[in-house]
Order: structure tokens, then C-alpha cells, then sequence
């Protein structure tokens, strides 16, 4: 009686033990076909940040962010300029549920140097992240409106403190319609709403 | 009727195209038996720096010159542009910004000229008599010179239009006499009493891009138009291949690309032009004014404005110089005191609703109504739910899905509002007006459209600064390679001699350290990883 | 012929295994938020459904049977059933990214999913030849994709509407559920097999 | 002036949802009268007891929602109840009635957010609920006009009371009528049973002494709304007058039912019904004009509601004829509905200038 138990517990074993083993050769053959390098999700998060280099995120640039991101170490609701579009489209991205703003976005800012006091140092030159102040060393420098993304890191190094942020100006190409406001759509706001909670 | 077998039915002939969807609102044509008055030359007129599609244009004058009656006063920058004319002799009294016809509220920079009264017409242009044997190219730059912009309503730059590709030849002119937007009858009146002038210009649209055949197409609620147009046809010679098409009166029939399906069958194709299908479409208005501007040298400086609206006394045509207050025009016809009233700069269909009277009429400027409080409140009541009945979809001219549109626009799914092609939707209101929910339809397209374009740039700007956020990493990366090679380089030509050659390396040194600093900070303030 | 097409037709419509076995529930109300993901995920399942049942009835044809394991079949099934799905991560994680972090846990959840492991352990008690088990396993996993993916559909339009706060996100979604599963009732009795 | 952005356009058609809700009340009146002729006080009771109950399901839903009760003015509750009350048997006692509205108003709409939001057609809904909570009464036919129970005067008010609120066996304990006395199968059920013992279509029609023109006005067994196919005609041609529904569903639906009918009518006589009887038989026409278009469940395009109306034709013929219930068109258009967001999506039409290829 002992005997057959044994051998039936003997073939239960070598049967199990048989099928795990070629099933984990192929898995390990699958891994050598399916090997994938770096994470494309790091692009695709890069893709939709604002690419301010501001570091309001906490990190030094949009790309670091993006790789924390990606690798789930940060959340998805630091991006202060991208704002709540950016962070609902990360979190769309990542599948995660959206989570709010610590801080909300101001009005886009531009750099503005008073030339007269500009001593000329290139401090500010060096402390942009998108190179969008153009001066020579003791020339006096100036900002290019079109590239400056307003990320204030160029006021501190600035010895003579002869720059400061000025509100951007609305342009009337640029002007966009606003969503229906009057008590006629309060039915369409409320929906907004729904929909804004559960992106 | 289903529309397999109409479009079928059509395709063999059968049928006359007719576009799908389209609504009949009550046409309120008031002013169409009123035949165009002219209007005294306003004491100041406002001329603003941009009145057509395209880039704004710059200044020629300064404050206190003296100007002719079609002297340009402002240059046109850029390709996509037309310069703008004084439309009086007179002062440049001021140079600032003005409200005009904009939603948003915000102004151009426009020029302020006080008439002097005696409007003496600037010469410089002299007319172009046999303009048959012209080069094409001469009367396209006359066009561009005298301004000439889509008078219909869309002020498309008329030059770009009017010219000869070889890849793209055209072979029908067509001239919208449509004018399907109701209370609108400038374009009527003008076809009434200037019907030759309008074929003069059609001919020379038509020398102008190489075709012989064309089609005036008018609505069959204007026939005393199609009748003075069709006289004035028999009595031109040379324009045998030329027919007037009475079309059925359906809005929004006036729109191109409807009308081109309408007349030819064919359909323009998704972000392409009409001359790509071999169709070139302008407006009577826009013909009248080419043939003013070869025939007579003159620029475009006025044109026809239907005054009207069931709040307005006494309904009228007036032929008005660019720059005229409005509030004097409805000061003209009676109406005083606007507080029950709401000022709309264009038709009801698609005009802008204006906050003030104090707006100047510009070369988009076909029509203004006064509309009694209670038509504008019946026309945006409180909005319902959308109960899904499709009549919207059944209205639409592009046979979009309006109902689905504005749920994605209303709840920010902007890339499903593209992808149910959001930018094809042509704003003409049809959809909004058969709502039975009063849903405003067409406010929540152009709110989608606003997002998704403020989305792009943004997108681009954030592509640009990456790429240059990317290069200046580079550079950093590349500075301080050169920086360590050059510092090893330094250790190996010093280290190995013994003191002999001490002094030797005194000269190295200094290069070394001045571009050492400079080096040196450019590290960022915290290491970049 | 027909004897096929009817089994196929009765494992898809007649006893769904979402909708009138109610097995598979949490992929179901997991992956339905949108479209997209919906259909990756019933590709998968669909992969996953037909080997395993294929599989799993060979394993207890010729392995469990002649050995007398029978007592083995849940491990065994459970074995085949986490290398496939091991498979497919691999393969969905190479081929779309995006596809692979929309699922999320819910790919490798398959694992458990009841109606995997459900259709593997019918096949074996009701006895099914190879050919019929495949296409049990077959029409199981379309029933499945049929299911999630109008599931998806009506989620994406339920998400939007101004629904009560109580009933907001999965209240509304098992409602739905359970209104869908009451239609397919229609079906009952369609195939005598 | 006030500054708030009114974009164009600054007209409008004055259509309205009240309008259109109504219009389909008017189209569903001369069914409902017909069933008060059919069926007497039964009838008249259901109808205003399950049009009470919605209005009165709809005003509770709203004060708790806080939404405001003037939404009860487009009379979309109303409507839900009359559809509901069409689709009953006779026979129904009154608690079912109010249950089924209960059902069709909260579960069927409010819980999706109210007007417009429903995934399923709120009185269908209801009505298979109850079809499947309570299958012997809700299958219960009494025939029209008491021809077959002389004693059940259906004119007298007293009777119909006491069957409405007492249910039908309190009346039985009076002794004078057995259950099945003034009860029969319908036309579809009779077919159904008979199939199971094999017997002929032709024959069982005929043991029925089954007439077309009686079911085509109306004096078959059914539920009391359905019964009338030339009242439904009626209802249904003044829709599609009146432009609230637009051709595309009903005649896919019904087309495809006749179509099949007809084919597997030529090849197997004694198996499949044809097509007249089909069409006269069961809810199809009362589905097919009022359920399967309610605009809110249905497709929005023309394409898709066409392949909405074929699905909902093939699936009904192939319960009717294959499936264990006896009238399949309820469950067809709520298998439809589900599919619809798909069917939204998929089926759009060709937008102008989208791949117009080669123009001559």
C-alpha cells in the first residue's frame, strides 16, 4: 500500500516538475524575443510636459521629471505650468487616477531686462534653461520674447537684479472663445465638472 | 429619399447636386425692394490696421499728414495681406486702438482721418482700358494694390486667388449672388442696379485665369436680380459660355464649398482649395469692386451695407465709406436709444453680436441689424439635455455629428473632436438653430476649436524650447570635456621634467585660467543629472 | 458542420460566460473605462482562452488520465494558464507600451480570471473531445470580447453624463451590467445542446 | 449691454423637447384608445396608474437630485409611463404596474443622469424586468372584448376594479370562472408550444381559428397596446409625418423581420411562420415605430440606424423562432441598445471633402 502511494507521489512530482521546467524554458526563450531596452513611456511623458525647464516639479528639467514619472517615483500633479490639462493627460497616459494641483499655475510670465542697469555679467545667459537671453560679456543683454518660457530662474543670479517678470500680453490672434457662460448652459458646466473629477 | 440612392441619382445626372442638410429659416428680407442710398461722408472715419484675413498691416502715415481720398495709408506686411486706403481726403488725426467687430472685446490699432470735405481722389492709379490684352500678373498686383478682399464675408485676400497654375488650372468662374443669410440684401440690390459693372468684373476675373466658362448663381427668392443679371448677360458679347443658375433658397446655400458641390458636382477636398478642383468662386461684390479697381483706378474705399433688423425704424441699403461709425448709421435710419436693442455685425446666422455701436464699418461689414431683445433671448433660451434626435446631424451641411462634437468640446476629449473632424465644421450655424434643446452647438465647436489650436502652439513652443533646452545641455557636456582634456593635457606636459624646467611652464598658465572661469560657472546652480 | 457553429453560437451568446455565468466580472468592470484598452484586453484573453483550454485538455488527456493525477488538474491548469499569460505580458509589453500600462495589473490578473480557468475545468468534467473543448474555449473567449467590449463603449458615454453622485463610476457600471446580463436572458433556450 | 459671449447664431427654429415629447404622445393615443376598446377598464386603469406613477417617480427623483421640478414639463416621464402601460397584459395587478413605472423612471433614467443620458429605453427596460421578476402574470393573455368569457363584462367597473386591485383569483373565488376560462396563449405562444410537439405552423394557426384580419385590427390576445397593428400604423405614419422619427429604423427592423420570414417561410412552411403573421403578431410594429426609436437609446446617424434596425430584425425573428421566450422584439432592442455607442462611433457618415478620390 505504501508502495503505491509513494510512486503515485512520484509521478505527481516528476510530472509537475517536468511541465515547470520546459514551460520556464520557453518563457526564457520568449524573454530573449521579446527583450525591450529603454522605456518608451519616459518619451511619451516628455512629450506632453511643457518643456519650461523650470524645475517647479522639484526636479532640474522636464526630462527628469518625466523619467521619475515613468518610473512611477513621482506623481503625476507636479507639472505647475503644464497645469491641469498636462496632469490629466499623464494620468490618462499612465492609467493612474488624476489627482490635483498642489499649486495652481499663474498667468504665463515673460523676462524683461532693463537694459540700462544691465552690467553685463552673462550670469542670467548661463542660469537660462532654453538660452532665450542673447548679450555678449560687458554688452548688455536682452530677453527674446518669443523663446522665453517664464520660468523665473534667471531673476535670482542676476547681481544688479535688473530683471523681472512681466505678465504676457494677450494677443488678439491668439484670443479663444470661452465655454458658453451664461445661466443658458449651467447644464454644460455641470457636466464639465463630472467629467473633470473622473478624466 | 435615401442618400445611397440620391447620390447616385445625382451621380448619373438624373438629379441636380443639391448639398445635404441645410434649414429654412424665415428670411426677414425687409430692405429688398429699398433700392442703395448713399451716405454723407462721416466727419471722422476709423480705419482699423487689419480688415481682412491675414497678417495686420503697418502704418504709412503719421499723426497730421494730409491725406487723399484711395491713398494707401498702411502697408500690407507679409504675403497673406492687403494694404488698407484712406477712404476720404482729409487729416490723420490719431493713430491708437479702436474697438472693432471681435467677440473678445480687445481693439487694433486703427487710424483716425478727419474729412475735409472736399474728397479729392488720389490719381495715382489710372484706370487699365483694354485690360484684355493686360498681362494677368499686372491685374493681379492691381488687385493686391487697391486691397481688393472677399466682400462676401470671408475677406479672403482676392490676388491670391485670381492666378494662372499651371498644375491647377481652372475651368469654371462661378459668382455668388447667393446672399442665403437672412435680413441680407446688399448683394440683391447690387445685382438689381449694377448688374454690366458685375460682368465687366467677371470678364476680367475670367481673362485673369484663363477660362471662357462661368455661372452666376442667385437664390430663387431674389428673381427681379436674376432678371437684370440675365438682361445684362444678353447684352454682353464675348461671354457666351457664361449662364445664370437659379438655385432653390436653402441656408446656408452661399457657403463655397456648398455651392461648388451645388453647381459641379464635386466636392472640394479636406484641406484643399476650391482651384484645386479647377473652380474659382467670388462674390458679386468682390467682381464690382475688381472692375472699379482696372477700369477706374480706384481702391477699394466703400461698399454696400444692408442696415436692418426688426428693431430698426426704417430698413436700408447704403453704400458706406470704409471707416463710418455704425452708430451714425443707425442714428441715419432712426434708432436713437440702445438699450432694449442688440447690435449684430453681419446676418443672424453668423454675425457677431456687438456690446457697443461705436465700431467702424469695415470690408467684412455686409450687413448690421438691430434685434429687439426678446428675438435674441428666443434665440439662446436655457439649454436642455441633448435628447440624441439627430436633427442636428440631418442640418448639417458637412454631415458632421454636432451632437457627439460638443459633448467631446464640452468635456475637453479634444483628440476625439478632431478625430471626428472638428476643423471641417464650417460655423454656419444650422445645427444650433434646429436644437431642440437650445443647446448653443456652435459656441461649444468654436470653444473645441480654441482649445485644440492653443494646444498646438503650445505644443510647438514646448518642441522648440525642448530642442534648445537639449542643445545648451550639449554645449554644457561639451565645454567641460574640452575643459578636462585640456586640464590632463596641462598635468602631462608639466609632470615628468625635474625642477630645471620649472620657469618653463610659467607662459602656460595664464591662458589656462582665463577661460578657466569662464568655464567654470556655467555649471547650473544645482548639477543637472 | 452545423453542430460547430451551433456550440460556438451557444458558448458566445446563449451561456456568455460574463452575462449568464457571471465569471470574469473583475476584468470585466476593470478594463471597460475605454475602448481601446477593452479591445487589447479581450485580444489577450482571447489568446489566453483558446491555448488554455486547448492545453489544458491534453494535459489531462495524456498526462493526468494515464497516471491517474486527476487530483492534479486545478495545479496543472493554473500552471499553463500563468505561462501564457507570462507569454502574452511579454509580447503585449514589446509590441504597444501604451497598451501594456493601459491594462495595467489587469493584464497579469488573467491569471485568475475565473472564466480562464472556468472553461479549462468544464471542458474536462462535461467530458469534451479536443475539437469541441477548442471551440468552448474559442467561444468563451469571444463572448468575452463581444461582452467587454459594448461594456466599454456604454462606460465611455456613462462617464461623462451628470449621473448622481451616488451612482457615479462602478454603481452605475454593475446597474449597466446587470440591464445587459437581463437582455442576454432573451437568448436562453435559443440552442438546444 | 450685457458683456456675456453669445456666439451665432442668433435665431433659432423654436422646436422644442416639449414639442417633440409630445407629438409622440399624440402618435401612441389612437393605440391607447384602442386598447380602452379592446380591453375595457383594464386598460384605462393600467394607463393612468403607470402614467401617474412615472410623473410621480420623476418629481421624487428630481427633489432629491435638487434639480428643478420643470423638468417634469416635457413630459418624457409621462410618455415612459404610457409606453410602459401599452406593453402590460390586461390582467396586470395594479402593484406591478406601479413597480414597473418605478423601475422604468429610476433605474431605467435618472440613474444615467436624467433626460437624454439613458443607455437603454426606460419603459423596455422596465418591462423585461418584470417580464423576468414575475413571469405567469406578465404572460397572462385574456382575449379582447370578453368574445371568449361571456361572463367577464370588461365594460363594467366593478369587475375590472376588483381584477386590478385584487388580482384575478379573488374574482374566481365567486366561483362562476375558472382561470383558464378567459385566459389563453398568444398567437406567438400558441406557435411555440405546438412547435415543441411538432405540429405543423399551418395546423396550429388553424386549431387557433387564427384570422389576419382580426389581428390586423386587433382582436388577438396580447398585451394591450400591441394588439391593434392598424392603430400603430396610424401612430407610426403620423410620426414620421410630424418628423419626429426618421424613416431608417423602422423600416430596416421590420423589413429585415419579413425578409427572414419570408425565406425561411418558403423553406421549411411548417416550421417557420410567414411573414404576415410576424408582422401582425407580438409588440413588432409597437417596438418597431415607438421603442427601437426613442431618440435618446437609438443611433444618432442614418447608417447607424439602419444597422440598428437590422440588428433589432434579425434578432427578433431568430428568438421568435429559435429562443425559449415566445415574443423576442423586447429583447432585441435592448440588446441594441447596448451596441448603440459602438454603432455611434463605427457608423458615422462620410464627412464632405473626406477621401473623395478621383472627381470627374
Amino acid at each position: 500500500m505504501m508502495m503505491e502511494s509513494m510512486s503515485g507521489l512520484l509521478y505527481a512530482l516528476a510530472s509537475l516538475g517536468a511541465f515547470a521546467l520546459c514551460a520556464g524554458i520557453v518563457l526564457a526563450i520568449a524573454q530573449k524575443i521579446f527583450h525591450i531596452e529603454g522605456d518608451p513611456m519616459i518619451d511619451n511623458i516628455d512629450a506632453l510636459l511643457p518643456q519650461t525647464q523650470c524645475g517647479q516639479c522639484g526636479f532640474p528639467g522636464c526630462k527628469p521629471y518625466a523619467t521619475a514619472v515613468a518610473g512611477s517615483e513621482a506623481e503625476v500633479n507636479h507639472c505647475v505650468p503644464g497645469g491641469e490639462r498636462t496632469m490629466l493627460q499623464i494620468a490618462n497616459l499612465m492609467g493612474v487616477e488624476p489627482k490635483e494641483l498642489d499649486e495652481e499655475a499663474s498667468a504665463p510670465m515673460l523676462a524683461f531686462v532693463r537694459e540700462d542697469e544691465c552690467i553685463g555679467c552673462t550670469l542670467c545667459i548661463k542660469a537660462c534653461p532654453v538660452d532665450a537671453i542673447i548679450g555678449a560679456p560687458k554688452q548688455y543683454h536682452t530677453v527674446i520674447a518669443d523663446h522665453c518660457t517664464g520660468c523665473t530662474l534667471c531673476v535670482e543670479p542676476c547681481p544688479v537684479d535688473c530683471i523681472d517678470m512681466l505678465v504676457k500680453p494677450e494677443l488678439i490672434e491668439h484670443w479663444a472663445w470661452p465655454l458658453p457662460d451664461t445661466k443658458r448652459s449651467q447644464l454644460g458646466h455641470e457636466r464639465r465638472e463630472q467629467h473633470a473629477g473622473h478624466a | 429619399m435615401p442618400a445611397m440612392l440620391r447620390t447616385l441619382a445625382q451621380k448619373m445626372g438624373l438629379m441636380a447636386h443639391s448639398f445635404r442638410g441645410g434649414i429654412h429659416p424665415d428670411m426677414h428680407k425687409l430692405s429688398a425692394m429699398n433700392p442703395i442710398e448713399n451716405v454723407a461722408i462721416s466727419p471722422v472715419l476709423i480705419l482699423p490696421m487689419k480688415q481682412h484675413i491675414g497678417s495686420v498691416c503697418s502704418p504709412l502715415v503719421k499723426v497730421g499728414d494730409h491725406v487723399l481720398r484711395g491713398q494707401k495709408i498702411a502697408k500690407s506686411e507679409g504675403y497673406l495681406s492687403v494694404p488698407v486706403h484712406a477712404s476720404t481726403s482729409g487729416r490723420v488725426v490719431k493713430i491708437e486702438e479702436h474697438a472693432i467687430a471681435h467677440p473678445s472685446g480687445m481693439g487694433m490699432p486703427s487710424i483716425f482721418i478727419e474729412a475735409d470735405g472736399d474728397d479729392r481722389a488720389d490719381e495715382s492709379l489710372e484706370p487699365i482700358i483694354d485690360w484684355q490684352n493686360t498681362d494677368p500678373t499686372l491685374l493681379r498686383e492691381r488687385a493686391r494694390m487697391c486691397g481688393l478682399a472677399g466682400l462676401g464675408g470671408a475677406v479672403f485676400p482676392t490676388f491670391i486667388k485670381l492666378v494662372q497654375d499651371k498644375r491647377f488650372p481652372i475651368e469654371t468662374v462661378i459668382l455668388n449672388g447667393i446672399e442665403c443669410e437672412p435680413y441680407l440684401t446688399n448683394d440683391h440690390r447690387l445685382m438689381v442696379e449694377q448688374a454690366s459693372e458685375i460682368l465687366d468684373g467677371m470678364a476680367i476675373i475670367m481673362h485673369m485665369v484663363g477660362t471662357s466658362s462661368g455661372i452666376i448663381a442667385i437664390e430663387d427668392n431674389k428673381a427681379d436680380a436674376a432678371q437684370a443679371m440675365q438682361e445684362a448677360l444678353n447684352s454682353k458679347d464675348g461671354m457666351d459660355d457664361v449662364r445664370i443658375e437659379v438655385l432653390p433658397t436653402r441656408y446656408p446655400q452661399g457657403s463655397e464649398k456648398q455651392l461648388i458641390y451645388t453647381l459641379t458636382g464635386r466636392e472640394v477636398p479636406a484641406g484643399k482649395l476650391p482651384m484645386h478642383i479647377g473652380v474659382l468662386c467670388q462674390n458679386v461684390g468682390t467682381s464690382k469692386a475688381l472692375r472699379d479697381a482696372v477700369m477706374l483706378g480706384q481702391p477699394l474705399t466703400e461698399r454696400i451695407v444692408t442696415i436692418s433688423g426688426d428693431a430698426l425704424p426704417q430698413p436700408a441699403n447704403l453704400r458706406v465709406r470704409l471707416g463710418t461709425p455704425i452708430r451714425s448709421l443707425f442714428a441715419r435710419q432712426g434708432l436713437e436709444d440702445f438699450n432694449h436693442i442688440q447690435i449684430v455685425h453681419g446676418g443672424p446666422m453668423m454675425g457677431e453680436r456687438l456690446s457697443h455701436p461705436d465700431i467702424p464699418v469695415i470690408k467684412s461689414t455686409s450687413g448690421i441689424l438691430a434685434l429687439s431683445k426678446q428675438a435674441i433671448d428666443a434665440a439662446h433660451t436655457v439649454e436642455n439635455p441633448c435628447i440624441r434626435c439627430g436633427h442636428c446631424s440631418e442640418a448639417c451641411p458637412v454631415s458632421l455629428v454636432p451632437n457627439l462634437l460638443a459633448d467631446f468640446c464640452r468635456s475637453d476629449q479634444l483628440e476625439k473632436a478632431e478625430d471626428y473632424q472638428l476643423f471641417d465644421c464650417i460655423e454656419c450655424g444650422a445645427c444650433s438653430y434646429v436644437c431642440p434643446s437650445n443647446i448653443p452647438l456652435v459656441h461649444y465647436f468654436r470653444y473645441g476649436k480654441g482649445q485644440i489650436a492653443l494646444a498646438r502652439r503650445e505644443q510647438v513652443f514646448a518642441e522648440a524650447s525642448r530642442q534648445r533646452s537639449e542643445g545648451r545641455d550639449a554645449r554644457i557636456e561639451r565645454e567641460l570635456a574640452e575643459k578636462a582634456a585640456r586640464r590632463s593635457r596641462v598635468r602631462k606636459t608639466h609632470a615628468p621634467k625635474p625642477v630645471a624646467d620649472a620657469s618653463a611652464n610659467k607662459p602656460a598658465t595664464p591662458d589656462v585660467t582665463a577661460s578657466d572661469n569662464a568655464v567654470e560657472n556655467t555649471a547650473k546652480p544645482e548639477e543637472k543629472s | 458542420m452545423t453542430e460547430f457553429a451551433l456550440i460556438l453560437l451557444s458558448a458566445v451568446l446563449v451561456n456568455n460566460y460574463v452575462l449568464t455565468k457571471f465569471l470574469g466580472i473583475c476584468p470585466f468592470l476593470g478594463t471597460s473605462s475605454k475602448v481601446e484598452t477593452a479591445i487589447g484586453m479581450s485580444f489577450a484573453v482571447m489568446f489566453v482562452m483558446t491555448l488554455a483550454s486547448t492545453a489544458s485538455w491534453l494535459v489531462q488527456q495524456y498526462v493526468l488520465i494515464p497516471l491517474d493525477l486527476q487530483y492534479l488538474q486545478t495545479i496543472f491548469f493554473i500552471l499553463i494558464i500563468a505561462s501564457l499569460v507570462q507569454l502574452i505580458e511579454m509580447m503585449i509589453h514589446k509590441t504597444s507600451p501604451v497598451l501594456y500600462q493601459a491594462l495595467g495589473i489587469f493584464l497579469p490578473l488573467i491569471t485568475t480570471n475565473c472564466a480562464v480557468l472556468g472553461v479549462a475545468i468544464l471542458n474536462v468534467q462535461q467530458e469534451q473531445t479536443f475539437l469541441t473543448s477548442a471551440l468552448y474555449g474559442g467561444g468563451a473567449a469571444i463572448g468575452f470580447a463581444l461582452v467587454l467590449i459594448l461594456f466599454a463603449g456604454i462606460r465611455e458615454r456613462i462617464d461623462v453624463s451628470p449621473v448622481p453622485a451616488a451612482f457615479k463610476g462602478s454603481p452605475l457600471a454593475l446597474i449597466t451590467a446587470g440591464m445587459m446580463s437581463l437582455a442576454f436572458m432573451g437568448f436562453s433556450g435559443l440552442v438546444k445542446v | 449691454m450685457s458683456l456675456i459671449m453669445l456666439s451665432s447664431p442668433h435665431a433659432h427654429g423654436g422646436d422644442s423637447i416639449r414639442m417633440m415629447m409630445f407629438t409622440v404622445v399624440l402618435a401612441l393615443l389612437p393605440a391607447a384608445a384602442v386598447s380602452v376598446y379592446l380591453f375595457g377598464w383594464l386598460a384605462f386603469l393600467l394607463i393612468v396608474s403607470c402614467m401617474l406613477s412615472a410623473l410621480l417617480m420623476e418629481a421624487v427623483c428630481l427633489k432629491m437630485m435638487k434639480r428643478p421640478l420643470s423638468t417634469l414639463l416635457d413630459n418624457s416621464a409621462a410618455l415612459t409611463g404610457l409606453f410602459l402601460a401599452l406593453t402590460l397584459p390586461a390582467t396586470t395587478p395594479w402593484w406591478m404596474a406601479v413597480l414597473g413605472s418605478v423601475f422604468a423612471i429610476v433605474l431605467g433614467k435618472q440613474v444615467y443622469g436624467g433626460l437624454g443620458h439613458n443607455i437603454f429605453n426606460p419603459a423596455l427596460s422596465a418591462r423585461v424586468i418584470l417580464l423576468i421578476s414575475f413571469p405567469l402574470s406578465m404572460t397572462t393573455w385574456i382575449m379582447p372584448m370578453s368574445s371568449v368569457a361571456p361572463a367577464l363584462n370588461l365594460f363594467d367597473f366593478s369587475t375590472c376594479a376588483t381584477i386590478f386591485f385584487y388580482g384575478t383569483d379573488a374574482l374566481l373565488t365567486g366561483g362562476q370562472l375558472t382561470l383558464d376560462a378567459i385566459t389563453m396563449a398568444s398567437p406567438l405562444g400558441h406557435i411555440k408550444t405546438e412547435a415543441t410537439l411538432g405540429v405543423p405552423v399551418a395546423e396550429a394557426l388553424k386549431a387557433y381559428n387564427y384570422s389576419y384580419l382580426d389581428a390586423f385590427l386587433g382582436f388577438e390576445a396580447g398585451s394591450i397596446g400591441e394588439t391593434s397593428a392598424l392603430a400603430l400604423f396610424i401612430g407610426g405614419i403620423f410620426l414620421l409625418a410630424r418628423h419626429s422619427i426618421t424613416w431608417h429604423i423602422p423600416f430596416a427592423y421590420i423589413g429585415t423581420v419579413l425578409l427572414l420570414a419570408a425565406i425561411f417561410n418558403q423553406a421549411a412552411p411548417d416550421q417557420f411562420a410567414t411573414p404576415m403573421f410576424h408582422l401582425f403578431a407580438g409588440g413588432l410594429i409597437l417596438c418597431a415605430f415607438f421603442m427601437a426609436t426613442d431618440p435618446v437609446s437609438s443611433p444618432v446617424t442614418p447608417v447607424g440606424q439602419i444597422v440598428f434596425g437590422i440588428g433589432c430584425g434579425v434578432l427578433t425573428w431568430s428568438i421568435r423562432s429559435f429562443g425559449g421566450y415566445p415574443e423576442g422584439a423586447m429583447f432585441a432592442v435592448l440588446l441594441m441598445n447596448c451596441a448603440v455607442p459602438l454603432i455611434d462611433h463605427y457608423f458615422r457618415p462620410r464627412v464632405y471633402g473626406q477621401n473623395v478620390g478621383k472627381q470627374s
